[in-house]
């Protein structure tokens, strides 16, 4: 039991983080229809900026300490992704206007293309550690509970938090601010949006530099926790299934999705792998998408497609 | 040509619509909407925007589902059919905003509408032997034809993308009549036409109907043509049948006249 | 060996039955006859027809453009020893019925409905007009007129007919006669009813064959039928001369894709009045207008490379090593392309008749290889009076009288022709007749001209405009208008020009500038000016003008004959000759007897020797509303040479 | 500027429909095949024929089939690496497992499991459009991946998890050589491009292109989406299913999974998105193009290097390769979105017009 309990801890957890990197797929389709399949490159490209602006801080200004580092680190890659953001929407999106879904997914696909050997080409290609000073040694909850408690790991549950966290942020952002109201309107009309006189470019610009820095704290968890590397950038592989089940333009529905799919990927490697020669979480959640789309083609959350002659 | 006017006979009826509703989402498309298609005549519906002409034709041929009502088409009733099976029957049509297949040329955007004539299977097809290459070049032979009856002979080759609109209007009637069909709906076919243009048109919807008798149930907003070229006309308004008769007849009619003429061009 | 249409028709269908004789572009692809295909259709029409009632001499209307089954009828008729009448299909329906009740006619060949409605509505006028066939039923079948039948319709009558008499076909061929009246073509006189030109097998036939002789034409030329069949130029091209040699007429989809079908088609026969040629050119150009720099250049260098060397090549003259690898390579690169556009990459021969052709004009499609021609001839002559050899082609002459032709110029200057293939006479017009034929076989042309040196002839104007120099330098010279007008109007900047000079003591002009040309130069040497009043009237203009002017003098001094008709003084009018205020026929020929008087001062100021002159003019608006235009126009002298005797 | 097409004229519709009706054209056609077959062999190394040419024929005949999905068909799949394993693993198994089983049929067995597993992975097709598709197609990678890596039938139960082939023969001849691979590989192209050109002018051909231009004016008049998008999942993987085999058997010989990765269907649908999508020819383009691109910027960025005196490393190349490739992919969407084939058909219209500019 406590076993169980365990793995659906975990399970949560690397579901959390897919939740992140769905969250910044779902922010940019909701307000461009643009299925931006270079979310996991960007999370690859700001890890990269990170770990690699925290090593050269201290090594050019000899400050070591470790939380300015970071901060500084933080701060920069942010900046980076930034430009990114503005760069995509200024050299690609722009002129592509009213093209189909499949163009524009494509078009992502050569934008991964590109940030994978940018940021390899700048950054290096090597494997980086993010140390942003998270507690590594695991604890026991619930010793009382059950025999020899539950191993929980603490960088988890500060990760956690911290996703928490921005997800509380980003709803804020788009409840409180007036740019966020644009935002809402732009993803329910974008017509009306427009005729009202919401800036489409700048709203886009805006929605891929959210996600710009949700993939940097996507990148800085992760980084923090496995290493950055160049497989970072496959985690959007791993994140697709999760939109497909809580559907395209649904937030909850990207965190719901998240947690879902990352409990199924664990429970089914560690309950189902072992009669199928293991390693069967890469297609699992996959499977289960497909599944659903038979079904409930807009997802858990999503909202019905109608169209019309 | 107009002294020596033809005489043409019309049937009996060939396409019954009995209490047609459609909603969207609880909005009212179409509200107990009845009317019948008598065989070999030009029967109109017309309407201001929004009165739900194309609502009607889309549950005609089968893209929406009537939640109540149905439509019997030579005495068998239906109450939701497949686009394919009412193809199948014989009913084909055109589109408002121009829907060809952009990729395709004339010749081949009007080849598709023989597809449903089309027997030998994929194999055949593939190595184009035999009965595969007889099929092609006897179904050119009648596209051709109606290249030739639509006068775009000089077009043949080119992509339709590239014609003039009042062109591809004539390639999308031509694709429809590919087809044989027994009853031609036109969804507003004089839509942004200058006025030459839609005198072609009209032209060509009376020799369709002349040449091959092919019933034709045409949607319009623009008055004056369909007065010219119509049997008999239904007048739809926000949803409702207000009028039903000949031209003249609908002319006269007071609410007609009140919820169309009135604001009519 | 004398013969028929018919009989050729039987001949070809026997010794090559599968060989194709016509083709015609139609559901897409080249619908092919063969001559085989053909008489049995001919028979069969001439079957129908024979029940229906017409017979010998009796005449039938074909109206339509080139369809094999229009010519098939008019064969079909010949066979029954009827006489077919081509009428122009755009001639509109009051213009039919002269022919139709002048030859009283009773059947009518009409390809579609807009030919059909044309003779339906004028059948009040005609009521012996009992039979029309259409060939189109596009429209028709609603019709319920009496005696109006699809021609499918005849055909399978005449089907049956023909089964149940074997023979029919054949005997009724051979009664017809070689010196049977053929066919009629009528002529739009410029006055009065239009005259029916009788024309017999022979006379078509002699003709046919000898231009085809002349050209060694054979029986795998490819001819594009695309003007009237009711021009005798058409007629003779895709009918006489088809049936002559047996080559392949094409009739093209329809008029709006005859440049399409010319380049699929790639004719080896050609022919066509100046106007089409003059199109293809202007279309060339503006086409070329719009290529990369880099390609006009070259195409540019090519062409003047063209113009040097390509005529003597074409006449046979040897060239440069160093031209003829340049002329090669611009083959290569540019004249072969473009002949393969113009749709005449397999061009033998192409002919161009009718008015006087730009020698520019002329120039460029023999520099660019295409072997064009003149000749020169009428309805009247079945075509074929002089043509040119492929090697001494010019643009100012017509060419050698060919075989079995007789030319002498009468004392006034005009051409009389005898030859086999002169028309036997106006229909019911004798005195119409007397007047061109003479007892002893001469036909008065009309036109006034001479032999040159090299035996070409060569036509300077009608005979009436031709007048005589009085007094003066150079008293009693001809004077040909129309001719010193043509040669200044193949300048570009000159759109009209009115010439004086009978009774006179010299020749003066007044001159129409072409505003966009003229605009256009003016721009390019940045030339301010306001409207065509302003512009005609810069001396810069007249400086352009005058050296055109100084041009054709020293072509006219040349030449022996019109050496007189020089042009001593001219004026460029400030307003356009207009057909609307009735200085130019609708067909735009200038009215020099109305201009003269109503532009008096300018012809006193011409001749009175004024350097400038004030004129006062009432113009009709587009409205209708009548205005006044007066402007003061200055009058020039131009150089005129001494006349060159033509030596040898 | 080579054409002469005076006289050309067609007297019936099967000349008037065949697919070069120029002669110019049939002329240039046969002198390219010419070339391939007969002059190539003659002319190029061992290496050229195992980096270049044979890469190029087998990859061209995989993105051929991948246009007939994407760029007739106008469904997009991520999933074609998927499908070259499974024809690359099932014509494994029926080679190995029956005895005898001539290369051929084995090939072209794989190519049927390929077709069987692409129509089970586009019924999604006939719900979902567009992205929704993408991620089903994703799916079918993904399984596979898996299914050839952890399943140890597939791979006859191999302890490596490679499987390999040898000494290959076809009725009696041994293709072992490069040249023979290239002509065996060849050989199968041309033949798959003639019946794919034949398809997609063919009706199914143009149920295909409606349902991509505008599907609901095809249901209309009498087209089955399902028909259609099934038959274009069909005959793609198939033909991608045979190109697998081929990758496998006679390029790699002896091969993992990941020789099908992922990576490989991007690899494709760039083809195809380069070459020209909706284009038979333009599947050719683009394989050559990516085949090529990589090996000349081996060559060339070093030689750039050392002259302008910067050390190159392979590491840079490769990132250099991904950054080129990204970056052309969105320049032809955004600038040719039919691809090298779309200004390959603009030359030979201008060539036809030349002199004129249009």
């Amino acid at each position: 039991m406590g076993f169980f309990i365990e793995t659906l801890f975990s399970g949560l957890m690397a579901g959390m983080l897919y939740s992140l990197v769905a969250l910044g797929f779902v922010l940019i389709f909701k307000a461009s229809g643009v299925f931006n399949f270079a979310q996991g490159a960007m999370v690859l490209f700001a890890a990269l900026a990170m770990a690699r602006f925290a090593e050269w801080i201290p090594a050019w200004t000899g400050i070591t300490n470790l939380i300015f580092a970071n901060v500084a680190a933080f701060l920069i890659a942010g900046l980076i992704m930034f430009a990114v953001a503005w760069l995509i929407e200024r050299l690609v999106l722009r002129h592509l206007v009213n093209q189909e879904a499949t163009t524009l997914l494509m078009a992502t696909l050569g934008i991964t293309y590109f940030l994978e050997g940018l940021g390899q080409t700048i950054f290096g290609s090597d494997i980086y550690q993010i140390n942003i000073g998270m507690p590594k040694e695991p604890i026991f909850l619930f010793d009382g509970v059950f025999p020899g408690g539950i191993l929980v790991n603490q960088e988890d549950v500060i990760a956690a938090l911290i996703a928490a966290a921005l997800v509380a942020l980003l709803s804020l952002f788009f409840q409180k601010t007036s740019t966020g109201r644009a935002l809402r309107a732009v993803a329910d009309d974008h017509q009306a949006a427009q005729s009202i006189g919401i800036p489409l470019n700048r709203i886009w610009v805006i929605v891929w530099c959210v996600a710009g820095v949700v993939a940097l704290v996507a990148g800085m968890i992760w980084g923090s926790k496995l290493g950055v590397q160049f497989t970072l950038a496959t985690v959007a592989l791993r994140a697709l299934p999760v939109i497909i089940l809580g559907g395209l333009t649904s937030v909850p529905g990207a965190i719901v999705g998240g947690l879902i799919i990352g409990v199924g990927e664990k429970l089914s490697e560690v309950y189902l792998g072992p009669f199928v020669g293991g390693g069967i979480e890469i297609w699992f959640a996959y499977v289960l998408a497909l599944v659903f789309l038979l079904f409930r083609p807009q997802g858990l959350f999503g909202e019905k497609i109608i169209d019309r002659v | 040509m107009s002294e020596i006017k033809p005489l043409k006979k019309i049937g009996d009826v060939i396409m019954d619509v009995r209490n047609i509703s459609l909603s969207f989402g609880g909005v009212n498309a179409l509200t107990d909407i009845s009317f019948d298609v008598r065989e070999h005549e030009v029967r109109a519906i017309i309407g201001p925007n929004g009165a739900g002409k194309s609502s009607m034709l889309n549950c005609i041929n089968g893209v929406y589902t009537p939640q109540q009502g149905e439509i019997s088409f030579r005495g068998q009733s239906f109450k939701h059919m497949s686009s394919r099976q009412v193809a199948e029957m014989g009913i084909a049509r055109t589109f408002q905003n121009l829907a060809l297949f952009k990729g395709m040329s004339v010749v081949d955007n009007i080849m598709t509408g023989r597809n449903l004539h089309i027997k030998s299977n994929l194999f055949l097809q593939a190595l184009r032997i035999g009965p595969a290459q007889r099929e092609e070049e006897k179904h050119r032979e009648f596209v051709e034809h109606i290249i030739d009856f639509l006068e775009i002979q000089a077009h043949r080759k080119t992509p339709v993308g590239q014609l003039p609109y009042g062109l591809q209007k004539r390639v999308d009637l031509g694709r429809a009549l590919a087809m044989e069909p027994q009853v031609l709906l036109l969804d507003e076919p004089m839509a942004g036409m200058n006025l030459e243009e839609k005198q072609d048109m009209s032209r060509f919807i009376l020799d369709v109907n002349d040449e091959f008798g092919t019933t034709i149930v045409l949607i319009e907003h623009d008055m004056g043509v369909v007065m010219d070229i119509s049997d008999r006309v239904v007048v739809l308004d926000y949803g409702k049948k207000i009028g039903d008769g000949t031209p003249r007849e609908v002319r006269e009619n007071e609410e007609v006249i009140s919820a169309y003429l009135g604001i009519s061009h | 060996m004398q013969t028929t249409f018919p009989r050729l028709l039987l001949k070809h269908a026997t010794e090559r039955p599968r060989a194709a004789a016509m083709r015609e572009k139609e559901f897409g692809i080249w619908q092919t006859l063969s001559w085989g295909d053909l008489r049995e259709l001919v028979a069969d029409i001439a079957g129908g027809l024979h029940q229906a009632g017409l017979r010998r001499g009796q005449h039938m209307v074909v109206v339509g453009s080139n369809r094999p089954r229009l010519y098939a009828t008019m064969l079909a008729a010949q066979s029954l020893g009827a006489v077919p009448i081509p009428l122009y299909q755009d001639s509109a329906a009051a213009e039919c019925v002269f022919p139709i009740n002048n030859a009283d006619v009773c059947f009518a060949f009409a390809e579609d409905q807009e030919q059909v409605d044309k003779l339906l509505e004028i059948r009040e006028l005609c009521p012996q007009l009992a039979h029309i066939y259409f060939d189109d039923p596009r429209g028709l079948r609603k019709y319920d007129e009496p005696g109006l039948m699809a021609i499918e319709e005849l055909v399978a009558a005449g089907k049956v007919y023909a089964r149940q008499h074997e023979s029919f076909f054949k005997t009724h061929i051979e009664q017809a006669q070689p010196d049977d009246v053929a066919a009629m073509f009528f002529t739009s006189g410029t006055t009065g009813n239009p005259k029916g030109v009788v024309h017999t097998h022979d006379s078509l036939l002699d003709r046919a064959r000898a231009g085809a002789s002349f050209d060694k034409l054979t029986h795998e030329e490819e001819v594009l039928a695309y003007l009237p069949p009711a021009w005798i130029g058409q007629n003779i091209f895709s009918y006489a001369q088809w049936l002559a040699c047996g080559y392949i007429v094409n009739c093209p989809e329809s008029s709006e894709t005859v440049t399409i079908d010319l380049k699929e088609v790639g004719p080896t026969y050609y022919f066509a009045p100046p106007r089409v040629f003059e199109g293809l050119l202007t279309s060339v150009m503006i086409r070329m207008e719009d290529a990369s720099a880099l390609k006009r250049k070259m195409f540019h260098a090519f062409m003047e490379l063209a113009r040097r060397v390509g005529p003597d090549r074409m006449d046979g003259k040897p060239l440069g090593l160093a031209d003829k690898l340049l002329y090669t390579l611009g083959d290569w690169m540019v004249y072969g392309p473009l002949r393969n556009n113009l749709g005449m990459s397999r061009v033998r021969v192409a002919y161009t008749a009718g008015e006087a052709i730009g020698p520019d004009l002329f120039q460029f499609y023999r520099s660019i290889g295409i072997n064009l021609k003149q000749l020169y001839g009428s309805t009247e002559t079945a075509v074929f009076v002089c043509l040119q050899p492929d090697n001494a082609a010019r643009a100012d002459t017509v060419g050698l009288p060919i075989a079995g032709v007789e030319i002498k110029v009468a004392a006034n200057g005009e051409i009389l022709v005898k030859s086999p293939g002169l028309l036997k006479e106006y229909f019911k017009n004798p005195q119409a007749t007397a007047e061109v034929l003479t007892p002893d076989g001469w036909y008065h042309t009309s036109d006034a001209g001479f032999i040159d040196a090299h035996g070409h002839l060569k036509i300077i104007d009608r005979v009436k405009d031709v007048g005589r120099i009085k007094g003066g330098a150079n008293d009693g010279a001809m004077f040909a208008p129309k001719y010193v007008e043509n040669k200044l109007k193949f300048f570009p900047f000159i759109k009209e020009v009115v010439a004086y000079g009978d009774g006179r003591e010299k020749v003066c002009v007044m001159i129409n500038i072409d505003m966009n040309a003229v605009g256009n130069w003016a721009e390019r040497r940045n030339l301010p000016y306001a409207g065509y009043t302003d512009l005609a009237q810069k001396p810069e203009v007249y400086q352009l003008i005058q050296e055109c002017i100084e041009k054709v003098n020293a072509d006219l001094a040349a030449d022996e004959l019109l050496a007189g008709s020089q042009i001593s003084r001219f004026l460029v009018l400030h307003k356009e000759l207009d057909a609307d205020d009735g200085e130019l026929t609708r067909t735009n020929k200038v009215r020099r007897a109305f201009i003269a008087d109503k532009y008096q001062p300018l012809v006193d100021g011409l001749y009175g020797g004024k350097t400038e002159q004030y004129i006062e003019t009432v113009v009709k608006f587009e409205d209708g509303r009548a205005g006044k235009v007066s402007a003061t126009l200055r009058i020039d002298d131009s150089k005129t040479f001494a006349p060159i005797k033509a030596a040898a | 500027m080579f054409y002469r097409e005076n006289g050309q004229f067609k007297t019936s519709y099967r000349a008037d429909q065949q697919i070069f009706p120029i002669a110019q054209d049939r002329w240039a056609v046969l002198a390219m095949l010419a070339f391939g077959f007969i002059a190539v062999p003659f002319l190029f190394d061992e290496y050229m024929f195992r980096a270049i040419l044979i890469p190029f024929v087998i990859l061209a005949l995989a993105a051929l089939g991948v246009n007939i999905l994407v760029g007739y068909c106008g469904q997009i799949s991520l999933g074609s690496g998927a499908f070259m394993a499974v024809g690359a693993y099932a014509a494994y198994n029926t080679y190995v497992r029956i005895d005898g089983m001539p290369l051929i049929v084995a090939l072209l067995a794989g190519g049927v499991f390929a077709t069987l597993v692409g129509v089970f992975f586009g019924i999604p097709s006939l719900r979902v459009k567009g992205l929704y598709l993408a991620v089903a197609t994703l799916a079918a990678q993904f399984f596979c991946d898996w299914a050839f890596l952890r399943i140890a039938w597939f791979t006859n139960n191999s302890t490596s998890g490679s499987v390999s082939v040898s000494n290959l023969k076809v009725f009696g001849w041994a293709i072992d050589s490069p040249i023979q691979k290239y002509l065996f590989c060849l050989t199968f192209l041309v033949v798959f491009g003639l019946m794919a050109k034949n398809l997609v002018r063919s009706a199914v051909g143009r149920e295909w292109m409606a349902i991509r231009d505008m599907d609901v004016a095809a249901a209309v008049i009498g087209i089955r989406p399902m028909y259609a998008k099934l038959t274009a999942f069909a005959v793609s993987s198939f033909i991608v299913g045979v190109a697998g085999g081929l990758w496998g058997f006679v390029h790699l010989g002896s091969w993992e999974p990941a020789a099908f990765s992922v990576d490989r269907s991007f690899q494709l649908l760039f083809m195809v998105i380069i070459g020209g999508m909706g284009s038979i020819m333009g599947s050719f383009f683009g394989a050559a193009f990516i085949v090529v691109l990589p090996i000349f910027l081996n060559q060339f960025l070093p030689a750039v290097g050392d002259l302008i005196g910067v050390p190159i490393s392979t590491a840079f190349v490769s990132h250099a390769e991904l950054m080129i490739f990204g970056a052309l992919i969105v320049w032809f969407l955004i600038v040719e979105p039919h691809g090298l084939a779309r200004l390959w058909s603009i030359g030979k219209q201008k060539l036809r017009l030349w002199p004129f500019p249009h």
